[in-house]
């Protein structure tokens, strides 16, 4: 079971779809930094992230500072850096994509 | 007197350049004409409802709300940059003339320089 | 757990810095143990003391070298990558004959090594990319 | 003895990582078992007849053709990077082993640290 | 008339997209640096580039640094510094997309 | 013609130095003239004295350097960018009260009004990006 964090924006950058050819069904992705443009509501790329075999989750504070709260796709829940920290913790190793 | 084009195409954070391209902006409006383009993750930049402070960085798009004060007039965002994200006019801080690519490839044009960030 | 972080994006310019700070402050919040941040590629300006940010900025090296100082935190350089973008400490200023140098308190100049071994000695490896 | 996988996921010369992925698969190399996966736009990094010269960079491509010599025996190539960028193996400066994304998923799983560049 | 320079990879950037959605017919496409590749035949980018308006053209020596000269596209022509810096005469204005 | 260039990408980590300077010297090479080099965001690193490549490697910072003495070419780099760097001469390291500076000869700390004059003033200015 790995975490898998991705820092680019879907949008700019081909890291986020590589990470989603790699990662398995039961691993979990966490969009950080420009990565949270991946969790867009209506944009081109929502329904490919929102359909996702692995578990999407978006850190909250890069999402508020950009200020997306209110763009969020439903299908995808937050974490705060507390909650990063735990996920790198219940996951057996962190996968970085940049 | 030459006019200018600048041209952000970087979202707010991830990267410095848009807060470098604001800063090309203000320096440039004291000297030159300027039009300001916000263009792919650039559109990003003048998204509302910003608050970097909980990642401790400073916000500087509340400066993009307040442009027309410098004298920069002219600030056009792409439609289609807009669209492929799922945003609105509506999303953004600041009034921006929403233009085609046809309309981006006319400002690449008539403006004698172009910079991008 | 034993955890360590590497850093690959230069301050101001890419948010990686940041985000490793964040997460490195919640590490210890947690009660986990930091055995090492490592600073490779562009990462190693982190280290430059020299850096003057605006008065309503945060000084990136200086908040790295006071956390490191408060919780006593190994922060180490990669001197590869260091020596070729202009990241010195006292002793590589003597040997190339250099007039000063410019690491900031608290950080060392090591080998990559340092890296492998961070990810050999800790549970966890996080890196933050550039 | 912990296993390390080392991605390098870079073109070369654009930028430098894909030089410090191949000190990091040196350095590792001499302490624990090793795999490197050349995957993306790393594919690149180990496209024949590479000539850095013209450019006054370093070429460091020809390190990459001997990593044998240093004990790096597991070396696997991306499938799908390969066919998007209308590459094959014989394109490249060494012999890996081509992989699926499904074992590029195993790999991911199996080894205990992986560094990505 | 306008001289465009892109410096990233379409495998890895949009950059080299966007480019070409803001180009005329009437303006040179040069690829330097890690945008060379988008001068590669048979790959998944090639047609997009053989069949876009702007005429197209890549820089020799990044080309041949990354060993692409048996790979470049039989529709794009190469130039070197020489021809670089004699298309921002001969254009308008140079515009760098990276 | 009158050609200015500006720099955007931290050296050995981003081709754009090495781009900007083979094309500079081409410029040269067919009769042009340079206005000015201006050095912006992680590009203010090309102007740090304190780098140490690899002996098989160029030495960037340097390269720059003779070929503005030896050409009359105007470096300047963006004092506000280079602050916030840790890219400091002498007159700003005092003024921050630092105790030594780190900008290689031939260089100059200046306002970002200098890039809008260099656009202004050059029949083209060529950017080379990161």
């Amino acid at each position: 079971m790995i975490l898998h964090t991705v820092n680019k924006s879907p949008y700019a950058d081909q890291t986020l779809l590589s990470c989603l050819r790699a990662a398995s069904e039961k691993d979990t992705l966490l969009l950080i930094e420009d990565g949270v443009y991946g969790a867009l509501k209506g944009g081109e790329y929502s329904a490919l992230v929102e359909s996702a075999a692995p578990r999407i989750l978006v850190l909250a504070p890069d999402l508020e500072a950009r200020g997306l709260l209110d763009k969020l796709s439903t299908t995808i829940a937050t974490v705060d850096y507390a909650g990063f920290v735990e996920l790198t913790v219940t996951h057996d190793k962190v996968v970085s994509w940049f | 007197m030459k006019s200018f084009l600048i041209i952000t195409r970087r979202s707010p954070y991830g990267t410095s350049y848009g807060k470098e391209a604001l800063d090309a902006v203000l320096m440039a409006s004291a000297f030159v004409p300027v039009s300001l383009l916000f263009l792919d993750d650039g559109v990003f930049q003048i998204k509302q409802h910003q608050d970097a402070d909980c990642i401790e960085i400073k916000d500087y798009s509340p400066t993009f709300a307040v442009l027309e004060q410098y004298d920069v007039k002219n600030i056009y965002v792409s439609a289609s940059s807009l669209q492929h994200r799922g945003l609105t006019e509506k999303d953004l801080v600041l009034d921006v003339e929403v233009i085609s690519d046809a309309r981006i490839a006319n400002l690449l044009d008539t403006n004698a320089v172009v910079l991008s960030f | 757990m034993i955890f360590s972080l590497a850093v690959y994006g230069s301050p101001y310019t890419y948010q990686s810095s940041d985000s490793a700070y964040q997460f490195a402050r919640e590490l210890l919040n947690q009660g986990h143990e930091i055995y090492r941040i490592f600073f490779y590629h562009d990462g190693v300006y982190n280290a430059n003391r020299l850096t003057i940010p605006p008065q309503d900025e945060i000084n990136i090296s200086s908040r790295w070298s006071s956390f490191a100082g408060e919780n006593n935190i190994e922060l180490v350089v990669c001197v590869a990558s260091a020596l070729r973008r202009g990241v010195l400490d006292d002793s590589e200023s003597r040997r190339y004959e250099k007039d000063t140098h410019n690491i900031e308190q608290n950080f060392t100049l090591s080998g990559l090594g340092q890296l492998i071994d961070a990810g050999i000695v800790s549970d966890r490896l996080v890196t933050f990319g550039s």
